[in-house]
């Protein structure tokens, strides 16, 4: 319940200060909380197996990810301290904006963690639509032309989509009218329990809208389109929180469907088709755009899309082994892309410039952060012995395992392509090349930033080795639960 | 059992070195000499282990075992034979290289983070190591990422140069192209036999999937081999990376390739198809040429040991191809001799390229240059290299009486034995290849005799020449041990024949070695095989002996020697200065000509001043450029960019109306779908 | 006991045979110029003097300059081993092949070709050059047609193909022979520096290949690297001979009168083929540098030819 | 009673082809206000019914805070909106007018061809509504895509927010009472949001022309 009272309180609180001292360190220390109660709650589900009271609910799935957003809010708030000081520093934004930033950011923190923490599938929904509701204006922070427009297709884009999920929330009710009486409505244990008795027909037609819905918020070709708009204006800890997090809680809801849709079905093919189709064509789109890109938050964005497609084309096979990959591929794009960003954010202090082409040198010039991002562009290209590839060697082999070598062959093929694109638009800008203009003087402005970048960094490349039992059963749980295994 | 810990303990070592080199970083001398001596102890332990587990016949050794967490990821190291004779190359590399690196970077100190070179540099060998141990294919697959990521830090090491920088990308997205499609490969067969380990059961596997996995492997493989058509990364980043390490590049990272080959085709799949073996012998055929006739015209000393790595590995393949052929075509002893024949070759390759290497880093290292036409003279100033580079040459010409030559006699008697009456088809080919090793070989010399006579001999070019700086003693003496095993071997090749036909056996089940009478230090037992005879040592002591002679007979006639230094005739001009002699250009003028259709050379002819028969100064330029990515690559290349940014620009206009039409249209889709489905 | 004969009449025969067949080349091309010509022991009388005179060597040249000339002739010394000139001398255990042979005569060239670069003038690059892609280019050919000799013989070493020429099983009119045996004459030509390839006889900057090379030697190096040339040349003459005019089989004595008698008629052999290459030479004239990669060609085809007839296209 | 749900169902999908027809800013607006009004009349009825069967009273409350919202609130702060702005827009739609009905047709069509088979929802009266409902969704979609203003855009998402609730209500004899409540908050915060969106555009753009917004590509 702290989870849900916490945020909402430094949102008043933050309402009342003036000092951006404090204003740090209280985003900072809620956040911190927040992580803290987050674990307590997370060995309560690993003994019980799920934590719920009256409308708050968490089992192994939902605590999965909630920790995920827990941690990278948290490290998002240690990071944004530095962040912001220096753009305030730079006069990009001014002092007296601290204040709403820190509310903002802590209402999107808030309706994120209420997304993933309740039963009902409606108030799910509300919250999701919140979260969009509440980081437009975070997208569109720096208040220019492109943050602007940015902003303006988010939130178009996703209320569009979202309004498509609340259509497919409609007819998941309507498929249980009858056999549910009317106190636990949309209540996704009952339903799931239930999930024998419920209407197939309109079933379906549910996950259809649903899928479409929240699959624009989880950034799925076609209706990604948003996404890289967004990511590359949003100021950086924003864009980590995003693209790690934000497109989480949306599969989240995808996920928690597919499980009842596919109980109730018996089968996962009507769900499969198209949760592949989606998942192969957002990682063909992300191939095709990251080949040519010529800035580097844009494409750490279409590389978002691309893990994205992954996860649903993991959760689209939905075989024990596909569906562990798919969630373990969660965690470890979330910490390994948010790192991304917000060592970006650094580079982009730095250079102050987005375009791939004016950088050089990084190595030098930003020691640690450029050491980061080379290791974590080669973690998020799906080289071992990163965590990344540790999950999408899971996903690859469930393909084969279920013998569908066609389809497993193109994935692996469009992945090499993206390694590929990687490589020739982003290796150049390591490394001291005297025909572009002489990199700033070194050293890293961003103590802060630095810091979380090397955990994250420590962290991923643990992650492809060695999982401690804990995160083991918890994904386990997980697995069992969405397969009915 | 002690093997186990033989080869435990070299690991061990090995990681050693890794760390002592970061935690000493900050004093660069310090760090540089103890990791490399770590790095020496433990090739030497290394060595012991292979040797051991060779001459012993026990089977297979599990080094370690672990089992990690995160589901089939287990991480289980198993040598036999085949490993270990391949760690046995490794090792005896690893040797003088980390010999030579005491001295070699001492030009870093102070300038680069030497430390962090050296942990790369373990890291690598530790790399292959795992590659060659690695007893299911993911943990391969990961080991062999691994030495792509690390291989491609050192090669952009020296990152300040352009062409590393483009040379490590090319590199790097190659490889791992490569390693995608050895990736499906890999899962293919999982899918079939539902086991990741190497020895499960490929009789799972249907006809057509593995003539599939077959083209996957070799496509995967040749790409890190660097075999025509898949080579054009090797000539960029061998020379770009720091000489040490294009020695362990050239001399063993590309032989992991013929490892998976044997690891994956020869023993998991089986051969069955004749044509396989027909497809690697014509790939071994093209490399082979084509490899040695660029390293002819190449005027960069790095660049044309690294085309003459494409040329050796070419000449591996075509020993594999032979030895696939005789398989299919059931003629074991063929087979087993023509494994034998390439194993005994790549075994060379790695001696004697790893030499030159160094070699050519000790140039690079007195004279700061790579370009022959700034070189020559090179002997009066660094007499010691230029001897071992000599060796390092007329063994890589296969000359009698170094390795070079036993390991092409081997090929040319396996094809020899190859070629029966009946299977015309087999027959030109086998005809074929021998008309390729003779072109190849005498080309080889030729390229070679150009790398020594003009980097060497002559006068000095420039002043990178005339002004060469001393080499320590201990890269002499790494390249020195090198070519002296050349030597060795050369002339009493029994024993280690012996040595690695037990790995051939083990592939084979048929051992040749009882057919080479030969043994060790005996003259009078030549090396024999199926009645044909050569014995290097005897022909060794005519020649010894016969220069006796006619020292002795032309003191006889012609009295004591007497000479008198005098400049060379120069047409009576007064003085011949290095202007006057031939450039290495020039020198592969004829080639270049005769071979036109592969370089597609242009010329042009800069005449200053008004009177064409006494121009004020003359400058003529000669540019070749490489068909492979005239016509092949760079063609794909900008096809696929043109159509990205095509894409691109017509799918995210910007304007959010068609965004909303793209999700229009998936919402249609989606309900026409699940009334349809 | 047997080997060290062998050996020694190897060498013995060859070293004092192979400078009269340089004499007899140049004395039958003198008489068709209706010239008369240097004597034919003429090549005898300037070894012993380049022998007894100071040699003077370039002050440019390093060691490698003053060691070829050694290895150029003790190539040719060994090379010369691995060719029985007659089959009564069994070389017994003595080993060595004819591919060995090639390899053999590849090191002297190697060295050769260094000494031209050696003393940084231009003839010396040049002549290397050139030299370097001949060899290269006849290469293929020369080994194409050992191998299909070997191949009939089904042994790789010479002794082995002589025995198989001598017995009667074979008839030598078989056109895989005569292929054979003109592609080994185009090499042999090619391989010794003889017109249409190279002219032994100028020194003019733009014909020459062999003399380029060895221009700066003088005295006793300018004597062995002569003498390294013409066993050389001697080498290939031989391997024609004997293997396509075998004469043992002809002989009925056994013992030191049959090794004496076939001695003989091997050396008439030489004398005579000597000839035939003279004329040859002179009923020819030289080509172009650009167009020896066709002579190469057409070798090469002959020898292929050859292979086929015998291999694909059956006996 | 269900005649009447039918028939009012008939006139929303009337009033969104309307809406489709509009040329002005205003008659969009306008417009709106009516559908919201007949969303409003047909909650209050199934409330009433509700209400008189099974005592309930949530459905008759959100209808009443519908009419407060949408029929009043909402236009309101769009026309105050449409004042403040400068719109130069002279011809606001991509597709002329003809076009576009005949598109709508066409989605009529193609609902009533995919949902109309699903069954539980094909049982005779439901099914027109369903279909009815889901095509006012779609051509709010429609709308937005032809329309060039951003004032435009949001009606057309309102249009589809109304056609949800029209779907919910006919579907299943609305949502839950807090469920409704939080749907009326989203959208109120939604529509401020993209108010002041628009208010930023505007200044930034100097014109609410959506159509103008494509600088970030690729």
């Amino acid at each position: 319940m702290l989870l849900w009272i916490l945020p909402l309180m430094a949102v008043m609180l933050f309402g009342a200060i003036k000092n951006n001292k404090i204003l740090h360190g209280l985003s900072v220390f809620t956040s911190a909380i927040l992580v803290v109660s987050g674990l307590i709650i997370t060995l309560k589900v690993i003994a019980e197996g799920s934590y719920e009271f009256n409308l708050f609910y968490v089992d192994s799935i939902s605590i999965i990810i909630l920790d995920i957003v827990l941690i990278i809010g948290f490290l998002a708030c240690v990071y944004s301290v530095g962040y912001l000081e220096e753009e305030i520093k730079h006069e990009k934004i001014l002092p007296g904006r601290l204040r709403l930033y820190y509310i903002l950011l802590h209402t999107f923190l808030f309706t994120m963690i209420l997304a993933l923490s309740v039963k009902n599938m409606g108030i799910m929904w509300i919250a999701i639509e919140a979260t969009t509701l509440a980081s437009t204006f975070l997208v569109g922070f720096y208040n220019d032309k492109p943050a602007i427009e940015a902003a303006w297709k988010y939130i178009i884009i996703c209320s569009v989509g979202i309004a498509i999920a609340f259509l497919g929330i409609i007819f998941l009710h309507l498929s249980s009218a009858g056999t549910i009486d009317s106190t636990q409505i949309l209540d996704w244990t009952v339903l799931y329990g239930k999930a024998g008795s419920l209407k197939s027909p309109i079933l379906r037609l549910a996950f259809i809208f649903i899928f479409i819905g929240f699959g624009t918020k989880a950034g799925l070709a076609p209706m990604h389109t948003w996404l890289p708009d967004a990511h590359s204006q949003a100021p950086s800890p924003i864009s980590a929180m995003l693209s790690g997090v934000l497109l989480n809680s949306a599969m989240y809801a995808i996920i928690r469907t597919l499980a009842i849709v596919n109980k109730n079905l018996g089968t996962s093919e009507f769900t499969g088709n198209i949760m592949i189709a989606a998942g192969l064509l957002s990682i063909a789109f992300a191939a095709v755009f990251i080949i040519t890109q010529k800035d580097y938050k844009t494409l750490l964005a279409y590389s978002s899309i691309e893990h994205m497609g992954i996860i649903a084309f993991g959760l689209g096979l939905f075989t024990p082994l596909s569906v562990f990959g798919a969630l373990f591929h969660m965690i470890n794009h979330s910490l390994t892309k948010s790192m991304l960003f917000l060592s970006a954010g650094n580079i982009l202090q730095k250079y102050g410039t987005r375009e791939i082409a004016k950088i050089n040198d990084l190595l030098k010039t930003l020691p640690v952060t450029g050491g980061a991002f080379l290791l974590g562009l080669f973690a998020i290209a799906g080289t071992p012995p990163f965590g990344v590839f540790a999950s999408e060697i899971n996903v690859i082999i469930s393909v084969f395992e279920k013998g569908q070598i066609i389809i497993g062959m193109i994935f692996i093929l469009l992945l090499a392509i993206i390694f590929a694109g990687i490589g020739v638009t982003l290796f150049s800008i390591f490394y001291k090349n005297s025909s572009v203009e002489t990199p700033p003087p070194r050293g890293e402005g961003n103590i802060y930033g630095s810091a979380v970048i090397l955990l994250l960094v420590g962290v991923i490349s643990i992650t492809g080795l060695y999982m401690p039992v804990s995160i083991f059963t918890l994904l386990n749980n997980a697995r069992n639960i969405i397969i009915g295994g | 059992m002690t093997i186990k810990y033989l080869f435990q303990i070299s690991i061990g070592l090995y990681v050693i070195a890794g760390f002592s080199a970061v935690i000493l970083s900050k004093w660069h001398k310090i760090s540089n000499t103890a990791s490399n001596i770590l790095c020496m102890a433990a090739s030497v332990f290394g060595i012991a282990a292979s040797i051991d587990q060779l001459i012993s016949a026990q089977g297979p050794v599990i080094l370690w075992k672990i089992n990690s967490s995160i589901p089939l990821m287990n991480f289980t190291m198993t040598v036999d034979n085949v490993s270990s004779f391949f760690i046995l190359m490794l090792s005896i590399l690893v040797f003088p290289v980390s010999l030579y690196s005491i001295g070699y970077l001492s030009h870093y100190y102070g300038k680069r983070n030497v430390g962090l070179f050296n942990t790369l540099y373990s890291v690598f060998i530790l790399s292959m190591i795992l590659v060659f141990t690695a007893s299911n294919t993911i943990f391969f697959f990961i080991a062999w990422e691994i030495m792509s990521v690390v291989s491609y830090f050192l090669v952009v090491f020296e990152s300040e140069v352009e062409e590393n920088r483009r040379a490590g990308t090319l590199y790097i997205i190659m490889t791992h192209l490569g390693a995608a499609l050895m990736l499906i490969g890999f899962m293919i067969m999982y899918s079939f036999t539902n086991s990741f380990a190497l020895n499960s059961d490929s009789a799972l596997i249907p006809e057509f999937y593995r003539n599939i996995i077959f083209l996957l492997l070799v496509i995967g493989f040749g790409t890190k081999a660097g075999v025509v058509p898949l080579h054009i990364w090797l000539p960029y980043a061998h020379p770009a990376a720091p000489s040490n390490v294009s020695a362990l590049m050239s001399g063993i990272m590309i032989k992991t390739a013929v490892y998976g080959i044997l690891r994956f085709i020869m023993i998991y799949l089986g051969v069955q198809n004749t044509w396989w073996g027909i497809l690697i012998l014509v790939i071994g055929i093209s490399s082979a040429l084509i490899g040695v006739v660029y390293a002819f015209v190449e005027n960069n000393i790095k660049k044309l040991l690294a085309f003459s790595s494409i040329e050796n590995i070419g000449i591996i393949f075509i020993g594999l191809g032979i030895c696939f052929i005789a398989i299919s075509t059931k003629n074991e002893t063929v087979a087993a001799l023509a494994l034998l024949a390439s194993l005994f070759h790549a075994f060379n390759h790695t001696i004697f390229k790893g030499s030159l290497f160094l070699g050519a880093g000790s140039i690079h290292f007195s004279t700061h240059t790579k370009d022959m036409d700034q070189l020559g003279g090179l002997i009066k100033k660094i007499p010691i290299a230029a001897l071992f580079i000599l060796g390092g040459s007329l063994s890589i010409s296969a000359l009698v009486p170094f390795n070079g030559f036993i390991g092409e006699w081997l090929i040319l008697q396996s094809i020899f034995a190859g070629i029966q009456p009946g299977n015309a088809g087999i027959n030109i080919l086998f005809i074929l290849t021998v008309t390729a090793l003779a072109l190849a070989g005498a080309l080889a010399a030729g390229t070679f005799i150009k790398f020594f006579g003009i980097t060497f001999l002559g006068l000095p070019r420039s002043s990178h020449a005339s002004e060469a700086q001393p080499i320590p003693m201990v890269m002499n003496a790494a390249s020195g041990m090198l070519v002296l095993l050349c030597l060795v071997i050369g002339i009493f090749p029994a024993p280690f024949i012996q040595l690695i036909s037990h790995a051939a056996f083990e592939i084979t089940g048929v051992s040749v070695a009882v057919n080479f009478k030969g043994s060790f230090l005996l003259t009078a037992f030549p090396l024999s095989v199926s009645g044909n005879v050569i014995s290097p040592f005897s022909s060794l002591i005519i020649f010894l002996l016969s220069i006796l002679a006619v020292l002795l007979i032309i003191r006889f006639i012609g009295g004591k020697y007497a000479e008198k230094k005098y400049g060379t005739w120069d047409c009576g001009f007064e003085g011949l200065n290095s202007r006057m002699q031939y450039t290495a250009t020039g020198f592969s003028k004829p080639v270049k000509i005769v071979f036109r259709m592969l370089f597609r050379p242009s010329r042009d002819l800069k005449i200053t001043g008004d009177d064409t028969y006494h121009p004020e100064s003359m400058e003529y330029i000669m540019t070749t450029e490489s068909i492979f990515e005239k016509y092949i690559y760079d063609p794909v290349l900008k096809f696929t960019e043109r159509s990205s940014g095509v894409i691109r620009r017509k799918l995210q206009t910007g304007s959010i109306h068609l965004y909303l039409i793209y999700m229009f249209a998936a919402i249609l889709a989606a309900m026409l779908y699940n009334r349809l489905f | 006991m047997a080997e060290l004969f062998y050996v020694l009449l190897q060498i013995g025969i060859f070293v004092l045979i192979s400078p009269l067949v340089s004499g007899v080349i140049k004395k039958v091309k003198a008489m068709t110029q209706k010239r008369k010509g240097a004597p034919v022991l003429q090549l005898y009388f300037d070894l012993t003097k380049l022998l007894k005179k100071q040699a003077v060597i370039s002050d440019k040249a390093s060691w490698i300059f003053k060691a070829s000339p050694y290895v150029v002739f003790s190539t040719a010394i060994a090379a010369s081993l691995l060719i029985p000139v007659t089959t009564f001398v069994v070389p017994g255990r003595f080993s060595g092949d004819i591919i060995m042979l090639v390899y053999l005569l590849a090191l002297g060239r190697f060295f050769m070709t260094l000494s031209g670069l050696d003393t940084g003038s231009t003839f010396g690059g040049m002549g290397s050059s050139r030299e370097v892609m001949i060899s290269s280019l006849m290469e293929p050919s020369i080994l194409v047609s050992v191998f299909t000799m070997g191949l009939i013989a089904k042994s790789t070493s010479v002794y082995d193909i002589m025995e198989m020429m001598q017995s009667g099983n074979v008839s030598l009119t078989h056109p895989v022979f005569i292929m054979i045996f003109l592609a080994l004459l185009i090499i042999t030509l090619a391989e010794t520096s003889r017109i249409p390839v190279d002219d032994p006889a100028t020194h003019l900057e733009l014909t020459m290949v062999h003399e380029a090379m060895i221009l700066e030697y003088s005295g006793r190096h300018l004597a062995l690297m002569e003498l390294g040339a013409s066993i050389k040349q001697l080498v290939f003459i031989t391997l024609i001979v004997n293997i396509f005019l075998p004469h043992d089989q002809l002989i009925t004595y056994t013992g030191a009168m049959g090794i004496i008698l076939s001695i003989a008629i091997y050396i008439l052999k030489v004398v005579g083929f000597s000839v035939l290459m003279a004329l040859a030479e002179v009923s020819t004239v030289k080509f172009r540098l650009f167009s020896v990669p066709n002579l190469a060609a057409l070798s090469f085809m002959l020898s292929f030819l050859g292979f086929l007839q015998y291999f694909v296209f059956g006996r | 009673m269900e005649n009447y749900l039918n028939l009012l169902s008939h006139l929303m999908l009337l009033s969104s082809f309307v809406l489709m027809a509009n040329k002005r800013i205003r008659s969009y607006i306008k417009t709106f206000r009516m559908q919201s009004a007949l969303i409003g009349t047909t909650a209050a009825l199934i409330g009433f019914e509700s209400f008189s069967s099974s005592g309930r009273m949530d459905v008759l409350v959100v209808s009443t805070v519908i009419i407060a919202l949408k029929v009043i609130y909402i236009p309101n702060l769009l026309g105050s909106t449409l004042e403040n702005i400068d719109l130069k827009v002279e011809k606001d739609f991509f597709l002329n007018i003809p076009i576009l009905v005949l598109i709508s047709c066409g989605i009529v069509v193609f609902s009533y061809f995919s949902i109309s088979a699903v069954e539980g929802i094909n049982t005779g009266i439901m099914n027109v509504q369903i279909v009815n409902s889901i095509s006012m969704i779609l051509m709010g979609i429609l709308f937005m895509i032809s329309r060039k203003n951003a004032i435009g855009q949001i009606v057309g998402f309102l249009v589809i927010e109304n056609g949800l609730f029209v779907t919910a209500m006919f579907s299943t004899e609305g949502m839950p009472f807090i469920i409704d409540m939080g749907i009326f908050i989203d959208i109120i915060t939604a529509v401020l949001i993209m108010g002041v969106m628009v208010f930023k555009i505007n200044e930034k753009f100097e014109s609410a022309d959506t159509n103008k917004l494509k600088n970030l590509r690729g």
